[in-house]
């Protein structure tokens, strides 16, 4: 894709401007999709109907109209708010989140960056996305808040660990940090896809790097930073209007990026899974989003199923059961790779 | 280390069982309806806003007795013996004017305990229960059918009727040497208290009552 | 909010040298200068169940201490009782106390009354009552463990309960035609007869409901998260709670099998065939939260038994006792109690001799049970505050009256 | 335990603490006692084996009128299965009661509410402050005296 920009323009710095561009195409029709989504989902789970009247069809505008509204609110700072960090901070939580979407390969012609280290920088990127959760709770200067900046902080910290751990073995199966290899690797069939490799390694891992990555976006049963029950809103409670639209905007687009790393790790990412049958690029961006919507539905499905877990027990799930196991999955996977050599 | 690998089985096992009912939930139909399009039917006893038939109402204040919240205002002007009010449909007589019968249905606690003390059933629950309104002034009925001149003229016409009265009891009484009875209620000045703007006494508009 | 903060909370950190060299873990602790957050837990807050204020001091994420602050929803009901002009007039302000168990409520109040009345009133009327009582803890409960679940985090729960909860309120509405606060139960009687096909309709319910409490222990009350979160949290053994005069779910949750319909009967409950749940301590300690909470489950099957034998007994007959159009109470007072939902609803009821009651004390349940939060909840966290007080189940409205 | 044998033993043990009482024709038997010696009288019907009143049900302040007020102990026992009435009155001008806030925890709130409604003081209570009312509120809203205040913190009062 960037070759035939190139090729259109020959402009390298406008070529980039554009292909940091695309991303958002996608992320942000798919939060306002996914909201109404998820509103969906969670009704029909506990037997309602949700949004049924904006825009006819089962509601399908409210998202719409919500953004609409969110534009248009007042925007409010609180007095004892520490004005700039406040302001800034939900563009770090967004810019934190959406930076991870350069390393993601859409489609075999499309990664906003094809870098050999691309596992990685994901990795890393999605990081800033604490700086900026921390900036929040502490700038708003709410008591609530900073407890759901707190909390969220060393949950992201203690949650890094074991997905990175369940990565690490798709690394050693592979033997590439590039995301684009990872996808080369698993073309074919879909039982060349890593989850059904190594059996029953890379399905734990599977396993750890989902719930983990549950816990990195916040969501149920690992919520706590935002814990309406616990903490009114947590981090965003004092926020509204447009930079809470910014906040739940990148929370969505978090849930999508965690959910593509998990296709493209573990489930082929852009692979048809019927071999060479429907494959290419056009149908690689469908089997890519297909595949990562699935995981969103089951991040939802989860959602409206379970309760939510203590601010301990997070702690407990996350270094006492998922860090020893995916050790083990580490070094399973590491004995096997090595046993074949 | 029994309890830790039981624990985490539980965990998956039980978020699993979890999973199952809700899955099940999703395909099962909803049991809510689309309320302003659908309406469900109230049953016969759906106890909501109040009406009055003033028709039938006798002005006996036993609902404004009865009711807990006061909530209900009634004023009444005798009537004098020339003028025949007519029957309820239940065959009462009526002797009263009524010129005030406000209900103020913000304050009504829909607790019914005016309807059953009503002589005539001409109070009771109806089934309407949208009757939102902006102005809060605009939730206090008034179904006295009387405009304030026919409360006015029948205020006059009972003064006048209760002078002579008095003025021939006075003369019995004179003649019988004893006391005559006053009338009890003079005339009010024209005007002033049936001037349909102002609010009964008992309920000027309130600001939100705090509650729940 | 209500202190906003001109400083951001949190001390700086300045760890000070020890003498005794690289502090442990322990002595590093120590060494830290921390400092106690008082934080203000409502009362505009998502689990505080309406308008209470909890004052908490916490250490972090633990907390030291609970002070709850409660009044934001005082009504005057005593006061209001002293001025109605009759006995009668006080039931519908009795409804409104514990607005989700309204009729229970009402037959508190209709019971001592009775009582000071030296009334006996048809066995049908009795029988209806328990029904309608009966329903109402169902319909208590059924909030109770709906916002407990979503205390915890689990939302889809809640709105199962309401579905459910809404049937009841369908037998409710076409026995008296309204929903919520029914003023129901009348001094000497009802207002209105059952309606004609009231026993199919009970029956169809407790049919209908059975498996779905079955399907509510799967989804929610053997969760193993659910379990952690509640088993173990917010202990409150036996002796304490009747030194803090619990009742209700609370106190049985506490292993106590104290049940004034069985203990106390009144109406005929004597006659009627059902068991006391209590807590047994299954997953945790005897007296926590998730003990009080399975009590409710329990006592909700029970409850479907109560109903459904009561149905099939419901003597035909009148629905009023022979009363006087004015009631008037020789002077005298009375206790009676009755066993809500929350708990042992009394009502202390002084007669002077006029048609008004000369005085009026509510013991509410939920009042009585909040006062023990604090005995329950120090040194818990802060999402266990919210499990322990949603497992009290309180309403604010019985508790500020 | 009926209500004369508590009675009586209560006499025996406390002589003129216990000032009167009605154990027959009334709805609940009741023994008035002197308003100082609650937490006394109270603390041995907790413990004493044959009583063991372990349960406080519900402590009523009360105005009798003509600045007479009162406060009514209902007792209750979950192993005897025996209540009894306890009532003492003082007068508005020196509303000093006794505390059994260490006796049953339950008392706890129910006095902070007395004295919060009538302005019963309980000596004792450790934390007597207003329970229900707002803490500036002047005046005891049950006593049958009370008139309600036109403003309270500048918003009209019957708006």
């Amino acid at each position: 894709m960037k070759e035939l920009l190139l090729d259109a323009l020959h402009n390298e710095a406008l070529v980039y401007t554009l292909m940091a561009f695309v991303p958002l195409a996608w992320v942000v029709p798919f939060a306002l999709f996914a909201v109404w989504w998820e509103r969906k989902i969670s009704a029909h789970m506990q037997d309602r109907l949700g949004p049924m009247r904006t825009g006819g069809w089962h509601g399908w505008a409210q998202t719409i109209a919500d953004i609409l509204k969110l534009i248009q609110k007042e925007d409010i700072i609180p007095a004892a708010a520490d004005r700039k960090l406040y302001i800034l901070a939900p563009y770090l939580v967004f810019a934190g989140s959406y930076a991870a979407y350069a390393a993601i390969p859409f489609s075999a012609a499309y990664v906003g960056a094809g870098i050999n280290i691309g596992l990685f920088y994901v990795i890393s990127i999605s990081s800033l996305v604490v700086v900026g959760l921390l900036m929040a709770g502490w700038a708003s200067n709410n008591k609530w808040s900073l407890f759901g900046a707190m909390r969220s902080a060393a949950q992201i910290v203690s949650y890094e660990v074991p997905v990175a751990l369940a990565i690490l073995a798709v690394v050693m199966v592979s033997g590439s940090f590039d995301l684009q290899e990872i996808n080369r690797q698993q073309a074919g069939w879909f039982w060349h896809w890593f989850v059904f490799q190594k059996f029953p390694f890379l399905f734990g891992a599977l396993l750890i790097y989902f719930v983990a990555s549950l816990a990195e976006v916040n969501r149920t049963p690992f919520d706590i930073p935002e814990a309406e029950s616990e903490l009114v809103a947590g981090y965003h409670t004092e926020y509204g209007g447009m930079r809470f639209a910014l906040l739940f905007l990148s929370e969505y687009a978090n849930m999508f990026a965690v959910s593509a790393i998990a296709s493209t790790l573990f489930f082929g990412g852009w692979n048809s899974p019927f071999g060479e049958a429907l494959a290419g690029p056009v149908w690689g961006l469908f089997w890519f989003l297909t595949k990562g919507m699935a995981f969103i539905f089951v991040q939802m499905w989860l959602r409206w199923t379970l309760p939510r877990l203590r601010v301990d027990q997070l702690m407990y799930v996350g270094w006492k059961v998922l860090i020893p196991f995916s050790f083990v999955i580490v070094l399973g996977v590491g004995f096997w790779v090595m046993a074949l050599r | 280390m029994v309890t830790y690998f039981r624990d985490i089985w539980d965990g998956l096992v039980t978020v699993l069982i979890g999973m199952k009912v809700t899955w099940r939930h999703l395909f099962t139909p909803a049991v809510t309806i689309q309320y302003p399009d659908v309406k469900l039917k109230l049953p016969e006893r759906a106890r909501n806003r109040l009406y009055v038939n003033m028709d039938d109402c006798i002005g006996c204040d036993q609902c404004s007795a009865a009711c807990p919240v006061d909530c209900i205002t009634i004023e009444t002007i005798k009537s004098t013996p020339d003028v025949d009010l007519g029957l309820t449909s239940v065959g009462t007589k009526k002797r009263l004017y009524v010129p005030v019968f406000d209900i103020d249905i913000a304050k009504c606690c829909y607790c019914a305990l005016c309807v059953y003390p009503c002589p005539t059933e001409c109070i009771k629950m109806t089934d309407v229960y949208e009757f939102s309104e902006f102005e809060r002034e605009n939730l206090i009925y008034r179904f006295a059918t009387m405009t304030p001149a026919e409360a006015d003229s029948a205020r006059t016409k009972l003064a006048t009727y209760e002078k002579e009265q008095a003025a021939k009891k006075a003369a019995a009484a004179a003649a019988a040497a004893k006391v005559a009875l006053p009338a009890p209620r003079p005339a009010p000045p024209a005007g002033a208290p049936a001037s349909p703007a102002q609010p009964p006494p008992a309920a000027p508009p309130t600001p939100p009552e705090q509650k729940g | 909010m209500e202190e906003t903060m001109t400083q951001p909370p949190v001390t700086p950190v300045a760890p000070q040298a020890t003498p005794q060299g690289p502090a442990t873990v322990a002595g590093f602790a120590r060494a830290l200068k921390t400092e106690e957050m008082v934080i203000s837990m409502g009362p505009q807050h998502p689990s505080t169940h309406g308008v209470l204020r909890l004052e908490l001091v916490v250490d972090g994420e633990v907390v030291v201490d609970v002070i709850p602050h409660i009044g934001y929803l005082h009504r005057c009901f005593e006061k209001h009782c002293e001025h109605m002009t009759n006995y009668q007039q006080v039931i519908p302000y009795a409804d409104r106390m514990d607005y989700v168990a309204a009729m229970s409520n009402e037959l508190g109040y209709v019971v001592a009354a009775e009582r000071l009345l030296k009334i006996t009133v048809p066995e049908r009327v009795e029988y209806i009552r328990v029904i309608m009582a009966e329903f109402s803890r169902i319909v208590s409960h059924l909030i109770a463990i709906g916002t407990y679940g979503m205390d915890i985090g689990a939302f889809t729960p809640f709105l199962y309960c309401m579905r459910d909860r809404e049937r009841v309120l369908d037998i409710f509405e076409q026995t008296c035609g309204a929903r919520l606060l029914y003023n129901y139960m009348w001094i000497g009687g009802l207002s209105h007869d059952v309606p004609a096909n009231f026993a199919e309709k009970v029956n169809d319910f407790c049919r209908y409901f059975r498996p779905k409490i079955r399907e509510l222990n799967d989804l929610l009350s053997y969760n193993k998260i659910f379990i952690k979160r509640t088993a173990n949290v917010g202990v409150l053994p036996a002796a304490v709670a009747l030194n803090y005069g619990v009742s209700g779910p609370v106190l049985r949750g506490s292993g106590v099998a104290w049940d004034l319909r069985k203990n106390d009967p009144y109406s005929v409950y004597g006659k009627l065939d059902f068991e006391i749940p209590v807590g047994k301590g299954l997953k945790g300690t005897v007296g926590d939260c998730w003990d009080r909470y399975m009590v409710r489950v329990h006592e909700m099957e029970q409850s479907v038994n109560i109903i459904e034998q009561a149905v099939a007994k419901l003597p035909p007959g009148d629905i009023a006792a022979a009363i006087p159009k004015r009631i008037r109470p020789e002077a005298g007072d009375i206790y009676a109690r009755t066993e809500t939902p929350k708990g042992e609803l009394g009502y202390y009821i002084v007669a002077d001799g006029t048609a008004s009651p000369f005085r009026v004390k509510v013991k509410s349940p939920c009042f009585v049970n909040l006062s023990a939060l604090p005995a329950m909840s120090r040194g818990a966290m802060i999402a266990d505050i919210v499990a322990i007080l949603g497992s009290i189940d309180i309403v604010l409205g019985e508790v500020d009256r | 335990m009926t209500a004369q044998t508590l009675s009586d033993m209560l006499r025996a043990r406390f002589g003129d603490a216990v000032t009167g009482g009605k154990l027959e024709g009334v709805h609940d038997p009741w023994i008035a006692i002197a308003p100082g010696r609650a937490r006394d009288i109270c603390a041995l019907l907790r413990d004493d084996p044959a009583t063991a009143f372990d349960v406080l049900m519900c402590l009523s302040g009360m105005d009798y009128g003509g600045g007479k007020l009162g406060v009514v102990y209902h007792l209750d026992s979950t192993t005897q299965h025996h209540r009894i009435v306890l009532k003492t009155e003082v007068t508005a001008a020196d509303p000093h009661v006794a505390s059994v806030e260490s006796v049953w925890k339950t008392a706890n709130w129910h006095e902070r509410e007395a004295f919060d409604l009538f302005g019963v003081v309980f000596d004792g209570h450790p934390d007597l402050r207003r329970i229900l009312m707002p803490d500036d509120w002047e005046g005891f809203p049950l006593r049958k005296d009370f008139r309600v205040p036109e403003f309270y913190n500048g918003m009209k009062v019957p708006y």
